[in-house]
């Protein structure tokens, strides 16, 4: 997604020749917004439906979207996180701590998942709310601050439920997973939701001031912006979409793991920067990282259709990682040269 | 003359004319340093209360000897961080230290002598990429070394077909397991390594290029640091570290396996932190990082001795890093710092 | 500007031949022979001795005629993630898979995709671990009591008292619980045994040699180990910490087995029975979905019980050749790493194999595949674990290996 | 009838009880006091200066103003009424607004944004309008006189002095009675402007407190100062009754004498150090220069008329795109700063941003002196507990920075010592060419002379020394010869005595040499004005 300052920089600029109004490079506009991921994303399904026909009935997609969605609310949350300059490793805490509180404590019927789903909400919220005192309000390094958050996390987990197993709700696991009149996935559409949110927050004082401390802090701070406020309702707001991304890993496992939210820690943060959000705050999307999510999900399908050695599979992630990242930088950085 | 910090609001630490002391930024590094230390301390002794055994001179040996893989790779991750970065290849790392230690050398073979500097070499290359990465492609640490982690453990997935082969070195078991004037030889190893750490970063021009570099950048390259090199060194040594690591670790349980790093990174990470080095780079002390490292591992010994389910240890072990954490806030140390004054 | 142009080329480039090296393969693939069986095998990780060899063997066996000719087998390694799994088995079923043989990383959450996939005629074999699905075959020894026979045989080594650890998997495993729920069941039985302390060593060697070091450091005066595999690390901790030995229970790992044979160690107080997990069970249950699909057996999805191995210290026997014969359990030190899990051959149900077969997953010079036994043996219910909503059999925890010689 | 503001007309209240009162405000943090006592009263619709070196509380009273910083004690009383603001938010609404030295703009925002936060959503609706922001930035910039400039442009995409007059409207919006201006035109050439608004917001009857060290700006602008000194006030003047030597001594504590170094002749013959001939990029149309042995040739210019770009150049920052450096006569083709001190007789640069590109704020002051020599200072790779002060010392006393300070971490130093540290570091390294852009920028006259005398011996001895200032008295005190650029190009090339301000003001702005008056046609008049102004 575009960067909220170029957002209004289409709008009714009048002329270039103002100071400042230094025209927009096309690829640096590309780069800003989700363009380059998407395009990478584009380009490796169809490599995938090339190779795998059966990749574009509404089954796979399905299937595709609800292996998907809980990655990639992960690293919706973590983008907002990463867009205020901080890391959070909570993650792996809140998915697992969701997941099997869904496992042990399974809500039958739509009510039951209406009020899993607010339970889900609550338990990220919660979490990101100690993340955000901690961080906001003592002061403490993000990175060190969820780190401790994280292994609390896992701990309550293992103490509800000490092995796998439990049993999610039905609805949750049919419903969560299935598709609308048989074409839309239902996963796919949270996702959707999410994205919608987030471009209405986006365009509200927080969004600008999330952007705002992430670039610059002191500045924000002597603008007017209340830091500590919004750097603490992020990590709620990033805890609560943990939350419904452990909802959506239950709805895919239907069982409890008390581990289940480790893989998703490095794996978030990977999307994150494959969807070009500077790690270093305040430049970067949502939408973004979903499909920076969405293309490291992708990219496992296809290198299995490809058949690659799974020894060496690991070793294609890397370098595609790698080579995105230089990517987008590069196009950054020719955008900028003004 | 006043002396007066004009930072905005945050930091703002004002000295008035008159002044006698040392700068408040370095004591309250050596502050953190010894509470660190005494908090281990108090640990041990305390544990005297969980079992008679504990806070014995054996279970400081125990703890000495499994904390020294996590110092030496907290060393490296503490090079990284102090310079801003982060890296999270050092468990891949480690395990190639420890595969191609197995591999190429195996117990006794008198090639060891070139060999195993070959194994460090080998590790020092994958770092050497991971700075190429950073410095030259520019990508972000944290995604390059994420990045050649998971490379370097596919790679290594692929070369030992899932097996890994062959036994330690015997070098490495003799560090591990010998035994000189009476001591362990890993502590003795733990005391000389972490002397030469503390003077390799707070004592070594290179360590004074690292913090420069970890403090700003720029200002480094105009003061005409060589800053390039030193950007690359400590990924280098990380690297190089964190191989010696999977060397010790293979010396250690006479074997290696493909995971056998997976378990130290965030730890590693936390040691560095509870040292009191910010993640943003530019400060900290080995000593410190040390003291962290100590502390995570005493801490697990203790909690292993407590008979409590796996998850309320977890509970705790996240408390107390959280504590630790909360005690060694930098404003703290200011106010403490200054009722010394 | 020119280093720049020159920098978005090379990225460029690189970016292409990644595409172009993740296609290349598929090309490579070639033509398929339509008569083949499609056989993938999936891990779900790998990197220790025990998850290699169980793949080894069923790459040797695929390729051991006449096998060589009928199966197309790929492996799969999807990671420590149901996630990743669930991703792997929905390509499988895609691809048009005619069998699965699988390390289940979870007992329920691939339950919905190997639905889909029975749906479709695939058969699913899982190995060691099992899942919870009824239309999969779990293969397993889980239900063989490793547990509660190992603790029985602690106890009866102990005289029924002691100070002991008990060095556990992965937290958080349904396996490692159902183990030490056993171990417990019958620790429990006996007031003098006293469980001092209690750790998890992830199956490992080197975790299991910190964990007992760290335990060890409280409680020097410990007098028995119950392990699950790792075991050989816990050995390894006690004779770092000096001293005596202990009796030490635990899995089947080459150097474990030499231990227990050693008679300089067994003078220093160790004793003990090797047992638990058989990578062997991979080999037979791809040998079982091949006989199903070859049309030579039948057999409705079910849980097979594969037996548990057992030795005791007096029964370990060194092996001369490259296979287990006259009875003999454990290869030399020179010959295969200690951490090498011996259980991966069988005489009797997989008589191909050899130790290269376990290291290399080539098949043995000459050998042929040889039918199974006709017999089957069912596994007991374990709720959880190979069924969802099933009751356990009363006697869920009887001894069948060894019976209390102390009351 | 609505003012310049868009607000309402205030007129019918009374201005003289429109005013700001501060009484026995102090601060002090731990041990450390910051502010020990300060009084101060401002009137409305008068410009107030606040004098003081750096250090001495200034900072820490607008903080106190501001509300970003709560005073320990003290009485302040806004319009009769107490005001004791505990943030940035609650002193907004009572009208009291600042413009920040170090600028509170964010970098990643539009101007428009920037100007409306941290609420940017109209009354009603939770959502921002684009539109809307936009058109209420161009209402905004169009206020001030702004229009050039592009609402919708990101803040870091603008040069430093438009962001500095964004930050001052930005200001001046906000503040219906109290306008702080903490250094405004630090990275502005010229006041006009700045001026210009002042005045219309002392209409508006606004108090206004103005802090610089430049005295020729305050005494144009204020009518009364107020001097800090070591965190107390040391009493308010009227400026028009005393003279800059009573003011700096009440600064200081000390008369401060101004002496313009004898012009010194160059020997013309031997090779120069430093040689420059057609050097383009990064905003140089072919500058050629050469700097001999001893000399100091000073950089007049505007701002933006290539002088960073020169100086970066020659350290080693940048790549030119065309000419040659030749250094003792060798040709140098040098990349980086490293690789300029060690080329010939070596080039040391004083950057531009104490701050970004400069100081090592965690690094002890003495580590901060020695990084370029490190390896001399220690042995064989090692450093002593006691070794980098040591060898900091000789070059410390150069500036005479106090060695008490050289074991302090740099960033708690003040700007002044700051400045003395990098100073410190440029000659430490032995090279024998300094470039030194703009070396007192922000620092207080304690500071500058030291910093003076330094450049004079270091002269002395034989060194060369490029420096530019955007001060021509400080060129006018110190420059042996003073090249002016204009355009990317050396306009005018003065020597000893020609170096007079009018004349540098006229050669600045493009004047043509021959010309004798220093007002400049037309084309230029802003600029011409500006300096002019400047000058004075």
């Amino acid at each position: 997604m575009s960067d909220i300052a170029t957002a209004g920089a289409s709008g009714s600029a009048p002329s270039a020749v103002r100071s400042g109004s230094a025209p927009r490079h096309r690829l640096w506009r590309l780069t800003q917004g989700a363009g380059l991921i998407l395009g990478l994303y584009v380009l490796l399904y169809a490599l995938y439906a090339y190779q795998q026909p059966r990749a574009l009935d509404s089954y796979a997609i399905a299937a595709l979207m609800n292996n998907t969605a809980p990655l990639a609310l992960a690293a919706a949350g973590q983008t907002l996180v990463v867009l205020s300059r901080g890391f959070d490793l909570s993650i792996a805490g809140v998915i697992s701590l969701t997941n099997v509180v869904l496992a042990v404590y399974p809500l039958e019927g739509p009510g039951g998942a209406l009020l899993s789903l607010l339970v889900c909400l609550a338990i990220g919220g919660a979490v990101g709310a100690v993340n955000g005192w901690l961080v906001a309000y003592l002061r403490l390094q993000s990175i060190a601050a969820t780190l401790a958050t994280m292994i609390i996390c896992q701990g309550i987990a293992l103490v509800i439920l000490n092995a796998p197993g439990g049993a999610v709700s039905d609805w949750i696991a049919d419903e969560l997973t299935g598709r609308l009149w048989g074409v839309v996935p239902v996963s796919g559409l949270v996702v959707a939701v999410v994205i919608g949110l987030w471009l209405l927050v986006r365009r509200t004082d927080y969004g600008i001031a999330l952007y705002a401390i992430g670039a610059d802090e002191p500045a924000a701070a002597l603008s007017g912006v209340n830091v500590r406020r919004t750097r603490f309702l992020t990590f709620v707001a990033a805890g609560m979409l943990y939350g419904l991304a452990g909802l959506m890993l239950s709805a895919q496992t239907a069982t409890g793991n008390p581990n289940s939210g480790t893989p998703l820690l490095l794996l978030s943060f990977a999307a994150v920067a494959l969807g070009g959000t500077s790690l270093s705050g305040g430049r970067g999307g949502l939408f973004a990282s979903v499909m920076g999510a969405a293309t490291l999900t992708l990219l496992q399908k296809v290198l299995f259709s490809s058949g690659v050695s799974s020894f060496y599979t690991g070793l294609f992630q890397g370098v595609v990682l790698i080579v995105a990242v230089v990517f987008s930088g590069l196009l950054t950085r020719i955008g900028e040269r003004k | 003359m006043t002396v007066m910090n004009d930072n905005p609001i945050s930091q703002a630490r004002f000295q008035q004319k008159g002044d006698t002391r040392r700068s408040a930024r370095v004591s309250a590094e050596t502050v953190s340093t010894f509470a660190v230390a005494i908090l281990c301390v108090v640990l041990l002794l305390g544990a005297r209360f969980i079992s008679p055994s504990l806070g014995s001179w054996s279970q400081v040996e125990t703890v000495l000897v499994l904390g020294s893989f996590l110092v030496v790779l907290s060393f490296g991750q503490g090079l990284v961080i102090l310079t801003g970065g982060l890296d999270l290849s050092l468990p891949a790392v480690a395990t190639l230290g420890g595969i191609l230690a197995t591999n190429w050398v195996g117990a006794s073979d008198p090639a060891a002598w070139y060999l195993l500097p070959l194994v460090l070499l080998a590790c020092g290359c994958v770092g050497f990429l991971s700075a190429a990465g950073i410095v030259w492609l520019k990508v972000p640490p944290f995604i390059m070394t994420l990045a050649m982690s998971i490379i370097v453990s596919s790679l290594l997935l692929g070369y030992t077909k899932g097996t890994p082969r062959g036994a330690a070195p015997d070098i490495a078991v003799a560090l591990m397991k010998g035994q000189v004037l009476g001591l362990p030889a890993p502590v003795l190893f733990l005391v000389a390594f972490v002397l030469l750490g503390w003077l390799f970063q707070s004592r070594s021009i290179y360590g004074r290029y690292l913090y420069a570099i970890g403090t700003n950048v720029e200002a480094a390259r105009i003061a005409g640091a060589p800053v390039t090199a030193m950007r690359i060194l400590p990924y280098v040594v990380s690297a190089v570290s964190a191989g010696f690591a999977g060397l010790m670790l293979v010396g250690y349980s006479s074997g290696a396996t493909l995971r056998m790093g997976d378990s130290y990174l965030l730890p590693s990470i936390a040691a560095v932190v509870i040292g009191g080095s910010s993640i943003l780079g530019g400060r900290g002390t080995f000593l410190g990082t040390v003291g962290g490292a100590i502390l995570l591992t005493t801490l697990g010994t203790i909690i292993s001795a407590i008979g409590l389910e796996f998850g309320l240890r977890t509970i705790i072990e996240g408390a107390i890093v959280l504590v630790a954490l909360l005690l060694l806030r930098e404003e703290l140390f200011q106010k403490l710092g200054s009722l010394w004054r | 500007m020119i280093s720049t142009l020159l920098k978005t080329a090379t990225a460029a480039l690189l970016l292409g031949a990644a595409c172009m090296a993740a296609i290349q393969p598929a090309q490579a693939a070639g033509p398929k022979d339509g008569k083949k069986y499609k056989i993938y095998l999936s891990l779900s990780y790998s990197g220790n001795a025990w998850q290699s060899e169980a793949a080894n063997i069923v790459k040797a066996l695929a390729a051991t005629p006449p096998y060589n000719d009928l199966v197309e087998l790929k492996e799969v390694i999807s990671g420590a993630d149901p996630q990743a799994q669930i991703s792997a088995y929905e390509s499988m079923i895609d691809a048009g898979a005619d069998g699965i043989v699988s390390f289940p990383i979870s007992a329920t959450a691939l339950n919905r995709t190997i639905k889909r996939g029975c749906e479709q005629g695939v058969l699913f074999f899982m190995y060691d671990a099992t899942v919870t699905e009824s239309c999969a075959y779990n293969v397993s020894y889980l239900s063989s009591g490793f547990g509660e026979n190992s603790a029985q045989a602690l106890v009866n080594a102990l005289g029924g008292k002691g100070k002991i650890f008990l060095s556990r998997g992965v937290p958080g495993n349904s396996v490692d619980q159902r183990h030490t729920d056993g171990a417990k069941h019958i620790f429990a039985k006996y007031p003098g045994i006293e469980v001092v302390s209690e750790y998890y060593s992830f199956w490992d060697d080197r975790t299991t040699q910190q964990e007992t070091a760290k335990a060890l450091a409280a409680h020097p005066d410990v007098q028995g180990i119950w392990a699950q595999a790792g075991e050989y690390g816990a050995i390894q901790a006690l004779l770092d910490k000096g001293g005596n030995l202990v009796p030490v229970t635990g899995e089947n790992s080459n150097g474990f087995r030499l231990a227990l044979a050693d008679p300089a160690m067994q003078a220093k107080g160790l004793t003990g029975v090797s047992a638990g997990s058989p990578p062997a069970q991979s080999g037979y249950a791809f040998k079982l979905m091949m006989e199903i699909l070859t049309g030579k057996r039948e057999l409705k999805p079910t849980n097979i019980e594969y037996p548990l191995p057992w030795v005791p210290a007096d029964k370990v026997k060194l092996c001369a050749g490259e296979k287990f014969e006259d009875g003999c359990n454990v290869f030399p030190k020179d010959r295969v790493p200690s951490s090498f899990v011996t259980e991966v051959l069988n005489p009797v149900l997989l008589p191909e194999l050899n130790i290269d077969s376990a290291l290399n997953g080539t098949p043995v010079k000459g050998a042929t595949i040889q039918p199974l036994p006709a017999e089957i043996v069912k596994a007991a219910n374990e709720p959880g674990i190979n069924c969802a909503r099933c009751e356990a059999a009363k006697d869920q925890y009887k001894l069948t290996k060894v019976a209390p010689t102390v009351n | 009838m609505t003012d310049a503001t868009g607000r309402p007309d205030t007129g019918e209240r009374h201005l003289s009880s429109r005013e700001m009162r501060a009484a026995g405000v102090s601060k002090s943090y731990g041990a450390t006091v910051a502010l020990e006592h300060a009084d101060i009263a401002l009137k409305a619709g008068e410009v107030h200066a606040l004098l003081g070196e750096n250090g001495a509380g200034k900072s820490t009273l607008v903080r106190i103003f501001t509300g970003a910083v709560i005073p320990d004690r003290g009485e302040m009383r806004l319009h009769g009424e107490i005001y004791a603001p505990r943030s940035i938010i609650e002193a907004r609404k009572r009208e009291v607004a600042t413009a920040f030295q170090e600028l509170s703009l964010v970098p990643n925002l539009s101007v428009a944004q920037n100007f409306l936060l941290p609420a940017l959503a109209g009354r009603g609706s939770p959502l921002i309008s684009h539109r809307h922001v936009l058109a209420r930035g161009a209402e905004i910039l169009e206020r001030h006189g702004l229009t050039r400039i592009d609402p919708a442009a990101r803040i870091g995409d603008l040069p430093l002095a438009e962001r500095q007059r964004i930050e001052i409207a930005r200001a001046i919006e906000n503040a219906g009675r109290v306008l702080i201006l903490d250094e405004p035109t630090a990275s502005l050439a010229e006041t006009d402007w700045l001026f210009e608004q002042i005045g219309k917001a002392r209409a508006r009857g606004v108090a206004i407190l103005y802090i610089s060290h430049r005295l020729a700006e305050v005494r144009e602008i204020c009518s009364s100062a107020t001097v800090l000194r070591n965190g107390r006030s040391i009493g308010t003047v009227g400026l028009a009754s005393a003279s800059d030597g009573d003011i700096f001594e009440m600064m200081v504590g000390h008369r401060v004498e101004h002496a313009r170094r004898p012009a010194r002749a160059v020997d013309a013959a031997r090779t120069p150090r430093l040689a420059v001939e057609n050097l383009a990029g990064h905003g140089l149309r072919g500058v050629s220069l050469h700097l001999g042995a001893g000399e100091i040739l000073g950089v007049a210019a505007l701002e933006g008329q290539g002088q960073r770009g020169l100086f970066r150049l020659l350290a080693g920052l940048e790549t030119p795109a065309g000419g040659v450096i030749r250094v003792d006569g060798k040709l140098a083709a040098y990349r980086n700063p490293r690789a300029a001190l060690r080329c010939g007789s070596g080039i040391s640069y004083l950057p531009e941003e104490r701050k970004t590109e400069g100081i090592l704020a965690g690094l002890s002051a003495a580590t901060n002196v020695v990084l370029p020599l490190l390896p001399r200072v220690g042995r064989a790779g090692f450093i002593g507990r006691r070794d980098e002060e040591k060898a900091a010392q000789p070059s410390a006393d150069q500036v005479a920075l106090n060695p008490r300070y050289l074991g302090f971490a740099i960033g708690d130093l003040s700007g002044g010592n700051q400045q003395k540290a990098l100073m410190a570091r440029t000659l430490a390294t032995g090279a024998r060419t300094l470039l030194l852009f703009d070396p007192t920028r922000g620092v207080d006259v304690g500071t500058k002379e030291s910093i003076y005398a330094a450049i004079r011996a270091f002269a002395e001895r034989g060194g060369s020394v490029l420096f530019y200032s955007s001060e021509l008295p400080e060129i006018v005190q110190l420059a042996d010869r003073c090249l002016v650029l204009y355009g990317g190009q050396v306009f005018r090339e003065l020597q000893g005595d020609d170096i007079a301000e009018q004349t540098l003001v006229a050669a600045m702005i493009g004047h043509d040499p021959c010309a004798p008056a220093a007002r400049a046609p037309a084309p230029f008049a802003t600029p011409a004005h500006a300096v002019a102004e400047n000058a004075r």
